[in-house]
């Protein structure tokens, strides 16, 4: 079993938040005291505290601003987090938020963290900006590590690119975040991919490292919609024709 | 009642003061500056304060400040001075605060000019960030906007929001004889205010809500109420519409302009008549709904480039076709510029 | 009936001043009436100049394209709002201090020598647009001397001793405009 | 109570009983906590008004416990302008962080201090926009690093500034009749902070009075409660020294 605190960072939009929910409901299953704590300081929009509800049927503990506050644009640390970090029966997922912006919130708690058994995984998007490279890769590293003040101890690959996502993308850009993690030297983690992908490829590892099933759970709906229309990418490509050419 | 000769802007000014305005917080700005120059004289004699602002921001967050202790408050300025008002007016609508706002315009965008102009019609009725409306009242003449100022503090306190009195440069330059009426003697309940928590709990002048469902409900009052400003606020003058086959829309000085060229065309018998919204917000639609049928074409005239004419036209929904004559810039439309107007329109419509 | 006049000069002539003792005169004397002045930088140095209406009925536009008359206290003035006096309107030329005769035959011409008659006759060059305004109301009938001469007074309460002069300025302004019908 | 008790806390009733959102080691709520005493100790909380900011502490009108106004980014010396003006027998403060007056309000600030207004601002320097997500606040220390600041404030190349010292900057003026800057960082340091509001409170009806407090921000700054302490004091201190900058009573 993996250690009892597993820190989730990333870049902007590398998928931190649901993986991180992902595995606090994972963990649920096979754990006891599992509790979350969400660390995302930056961004107000589709953050974890949102998905109270699921979390609490799966009797997993949201350490989160409480209330009003929750949708507050306010950087708000519950003194709960702590008491999680120094409680050795809990099982602790951090999410916290993105880039070193998010992450200066970790440096607060690192060095409780440190005195523990702990984890820092590093959410890898090989489909943003600043992370589809190695250079870019590993300058993010050191900014994130900077303000975190934790080494990334692991590499997780999430290669997508929304609802656009399909089994080749995800299985050239698995490979080639599996390369960052060689040419860095820092282990892979997961691969994690959506549950549809995850049944076409027929994997449950891939590099030797198992395979996160995600359900997109914090997107609202209207952003499911273009992929549930016939061919987003025809859509996409209508919008973008310019309007004075047609 | 005595009679007096006063110039738009001090008019302006002393109807507030008798309608128990005791604070002004204003900056200077052409041209407008005999509000605040009058205030600076006169409010010191009624136990008032009158305090000349860094900013219009600052004077804006003052009449937000003076009207969350419950005291009846005004701030004046020009059309680039109101845009950075805008701020403030928001706050006020969003904690429910009475404030009085008086919007001398002048010719924009940008620095623009100082001579007269309707160039703020969109500035004053779609207003300020969020979801809110300002009461607005356009005076055509210094009596009117001495009545509008008294009786724009009462609406402001009736509804707890903010009434904008918008007049173009010339009603607030040109002498007229006025008088003054006594004020009204309405109590309004003020126990909103921020006076103290003497035997209750403390009260929270506040805009901000963070539940999402409570700000839809807050927005949700506040539209409630402009719906009653709707229903029993609206305020326009119609000059010889009974007959009339064309009309023309105007506020301000400008309808008193078309008046004259109304006046003119009947002389030729042309059937042509006035509607002169009073109140820009609430729109008077049912006013121009009214004479669909009966009028053939509406001419709407402005000192801007067609701003009132979006109201003009969803009010009548196509069913009369709307032109639009404007100067803009500081130029003044004369009589005979828009009697031509009506004259090519009688025989356009006579064909 | 509706009487309209455009005053014009140099800021510091006083062509406000005097359209403002109209305009208050007119309401004494239970008319309507609208004083509008230009305003802004206009003011400041150039010509300065306001419209009156005195009217028995509601007063329409307060501007003014074309008006009745034009008193024009200075070259400048006269060159902007002759042109666009009424047919058969009143153009009344400050003769002191314009150089030229009015260009336009179709209308009605006083020429007063208004500085040099306020010097020479009421004792202060000051005067010059109180004689110019005697002339008006003399001429048009727009008021009455005896209401003008009150409107003075109300003007210049705690100035009391200034009074005679002005009043003499209007009475000669009214001589003037008898002396050229 | 028995005469061998002795009340070591004790809730003031210039705030509310509402629990504060404050991060751990914030030191806002220390801050609340001696302007609340205050109210209490000088028996006005039921003719105070009191004017809440934009920033970290934008929800201090749920705090304190008397009459609260909330106001825009930076407006609350204009604010509070217009309450005092109107109702000159009410006590009024502000509570305002960095980035609320010493940038988007600088100008409000300077000038309700230049014309005198009979209130009291209470200004929390923690160096940082703790709100927004830890941007470089005027009052940065060179060489900080924020999220605007990647690389450390640089006045240099990159025309960030220095930090604006507030305290001193109102002291040029001639109309303030106290200005002081105290911390928050030590028992000691608030004792006398707690001082310095009481003063600041009464002499409000004599003119414009102001408290910079200097203030910590462990989640912006990215450290342990005790670690911020720690560098307020070592850093933040040398270029916002304690003192009292004016009090005319006293000839200073």
């Amino acid at each position: 079993m993996s250690p009892r605190i597993r820190i989730y960072v990333g870049a902007y939009g590398s998928g931190k938040s649901e993986i991180a929910l992902e595995t606090a409901l994972q963990w649920a299953k096979t754990r006891e005291k599992v509790a979350i704590a969400d660390l995302d300081l930056v961004n107000p929009y589709f953050r974890s505290r949102e998905s109270l509800t699921e979390l609490a049927r799966a009797g997993v503990e949201l350490l989160a601003p409480p209330g009003p506050l929750a949708g507050a644009d306010l950087p708000i640390i519950v003194p709960q987090v702590r008491g999680a970090i120094e409680d050795p029966s809990k099982h602790l997922i951090l999410d916290v938020g993105g880039d070193d912006a998010g992450s200066r919130a970790l440096g607060t708690l690192a060095p409780y963290v440190e005195g523990q058994p702990w984890e820092l995984w590093m959410v890898v998007n090989n489909y943003r900006p600043f992370t589809s490279d190695l250079e870019g890769l590993r300058a993010t590293i050191e900014r994130v590590e900077g303000s975190a003040r934790l080494k990334v101890t692991h590499l997780v690959a999430n290669p997508n690119l929304g609802p656009d996502t399909d089994r080749d993308l995800v299985e050239a850009g698995a490979a080639r975040i599996a390369g960052f993690a060689e040419a860095l030297g820092v282990p892979l983690g997961a691969v994690v991919m959506t549950a549809d992908i995850a049944d076409q490829m027929g994997v449950t590892e891939l590099y030797g490292v198992p395979v996160i099933r995600l359900s997109r759970r914090l997107a609202p709906a209207w952003y499911e919609d273009p992929s549930r229309l016939s061919d987003s990418r025809d859509r996409r490509a209508q919008l973008i024709k310019p309007p004075l050419m047609r | 009642m005595e009679k007096l000769l006063m110039k738009g802007s001090e008019a302006i000014a002393e109807a507030a003061v008798r309608a128990g305005c005791k604070l002004f917080f204003g900056y200077p700005i052409t041209p407008q500056n005999e509000i605040p120059e009058y205030m600076s004289k006169r409010l010191f004699q009624v136990g008032g304060a009158f305090v000349q602002a860094e900013s219009e921001v600052a004077a804006s967050n003052m009449i937000y400040g003076s009207a969350a202790v419950g005291e009846r408050v005004m701030t004046s300025s020009s059309s680039p001075g109101m845009a950075l008002k805008q701020e403030a007016i928001s706050y006020c609508a969003g904690a429910e605060l009475p404030v009085v706002i008086v919007n001398i315009m002048r010719g924009g965008p940008g620095l623009g000019g100082i001579q007269p102009s309707q160039s703020d019609y969109w500035q004053a009725t779609k207003p300020g960030h969020g979801d809110f409306h300002s009461l607005v009242l356009a005076p055509a003449s210094i009596q009117e906007a001495v009545d509008l100022v008294m009786d724009a503090f009462d609406l402001a306190d009736q509804y707890r929001n903010p009434v904008l009195i918008l007049a173009d440069g010339l009603i607030g330059q040109m002498m007229e004889p006025v008088t003054f009426r006594q004020p009204t003697e309405r109590v309004f309940d003020k126990s909103w205010a921020v006076t103290g928590c003497v035997d209750r709990k403390p009260n929270i002048v506040n805009s901000l809500f963070l539940q999402p469902q409570d700000l839809e409900d807050h927005n949700h009052k506040l539209f409630r109420k402009y719906a009653q400003m709707e229903r029993e606020e609206v305020r326009v003058e119609e000059y010889l519409m009974d007959d009339a086959e064309l009309a023309i829309a105007a506020y301000g000085t400008t309808a008193r302009i078309a008046r004259t060229a109304v006046d003119a065309a009947r002389t030729e018998g042309i059937k042509v008549g006035l509607i002169r919204p009073i109140t820009l917000f609430p729109f008077p639609k049912a006013a121009f709904e009214r004479y669909v049928g009966q009028v053939k074409v509406l001419l709407d005239v402005e000192m801007s480039m067609g701003q009132m004419i979006e109201d003009v036209r969803l009010a009548v929904h196509d069913r009369i076709p709307v032109r639009f004559y404007g100067r803009v810039g500081g130029m003044v439309p004369s009589p005979g510029e828009i009697l031509d107007q009506i004259r090519t329109l009688a025989q356009e419509v006579s064909q | 009936m509706q009487y309209d006049v455009i005053i014009a000069g140099f800021g510091g002539q006083g062509v406000m001043l005097i359209g403002q003792l109209l305009s208050n005169a007119a309401m004494m004397q239970g008319s309507r009436t609208v004083w509008m002045p230009s305003y802004g930088p206009e003011m400041r140095g150039g010509t300065a100049n306001c419209t009156i209406i005195v009217s028995d009925e509601e007063i329409g536009s307060p501007v003014v394209p074309h008006p009745h008359a034009v008193i024009a206290m200075n070259r400048p003035s006269l060159d902007k709002f002759e042109p666009l006096l009424q047919p058969g309107g009143l153009l009344i030329i400050n003769a002191s201090l314009i150089d030229r005769k009015a260009a336009r035959d179709d209308v009605d011409v006083i020429y007063v020598d208004a500085n040099r008659l306020a010097e020479a006759e009421i004792g202060s060059a000051k005067s010059a647009n109180m004689i110019m305004l005697g002339a008006y109301i003399g001429r048009t009938g727009a008021a009455t001397p005896e209401i003008v001469k009150s409107a003075i007074a109300k003007k210049m309460v705690g100035k009391e001793k200034f009074l005679p002069a002005n009043e003499a300025a209007i009475d000669l302004g009214m001589k003037i405009a008898a002396e050229q019908a | 109570m028995s005469a061998e008790e002795k009340i070591v806390f004790s809730y003031p009733t210039g705030l509310t009983t509402k629990n504060t959102h404050y991060c751990p080691g914030c030191l806002h709520g220390v801050a609340h906590r001696l302007v609340a005493e205050t109210i209490d100790e000088l028996g006005i909380r039921e003719k105070t008004v009191g004017m809440a900011p934009v920033g970290c502490s934008v929800l201090a009108y749920e705090y304190f416990g008397c009459d609260m106004v909330q106001a825009s980014h930076g407006r609350a010396p204009a604010v509070a302008t217009g309450v005092k003006r109107a109702r000159p027998d009410l006590y009024v403060f502000s509570y305002q962080g960095d980035g609320d007056l010493a940038s988007i309000g600088l100008a409000e600030i300077i000038h309700a201090a230049n014309r005198g207004e009979k209130i009291t601002v209470i200004f929390y320097n923690n160096a940082i926009y703790g709100m927004t997500g830890g941007q470089m606040a005027p009052t940065t220390l060179v060489g900080m690093k924020t999220t605007t600041t990647p690389t450390g404030r640089d006045p240099g190349e990159r025309g960030a500034g220095n930090p604006i010292r507030m305290a001193e900057l109102l002291a040029t003026l001639f109309t303030p009749v106290y200005i002081t800057r105290q911390s928050l960082l030590t028992p000691q340091d608030i004792l006398k902070a707690k001082r310095a509001i009481k003063r600041a409170f009464q002499l409000q009806n004599t003119g414009f009075t102001f408290v910079e407090l200097v203030g910590t921000c462990p989640t912006g700054w990215g450290m342990t409660p005790s670690e911020s302490n720690d560098w307020a004091g070592e850093k933040m201190v040398p270029v916002f020294p304690i003192g009292v900058f004016r009090d005319t009573e006293k000839g200073i």
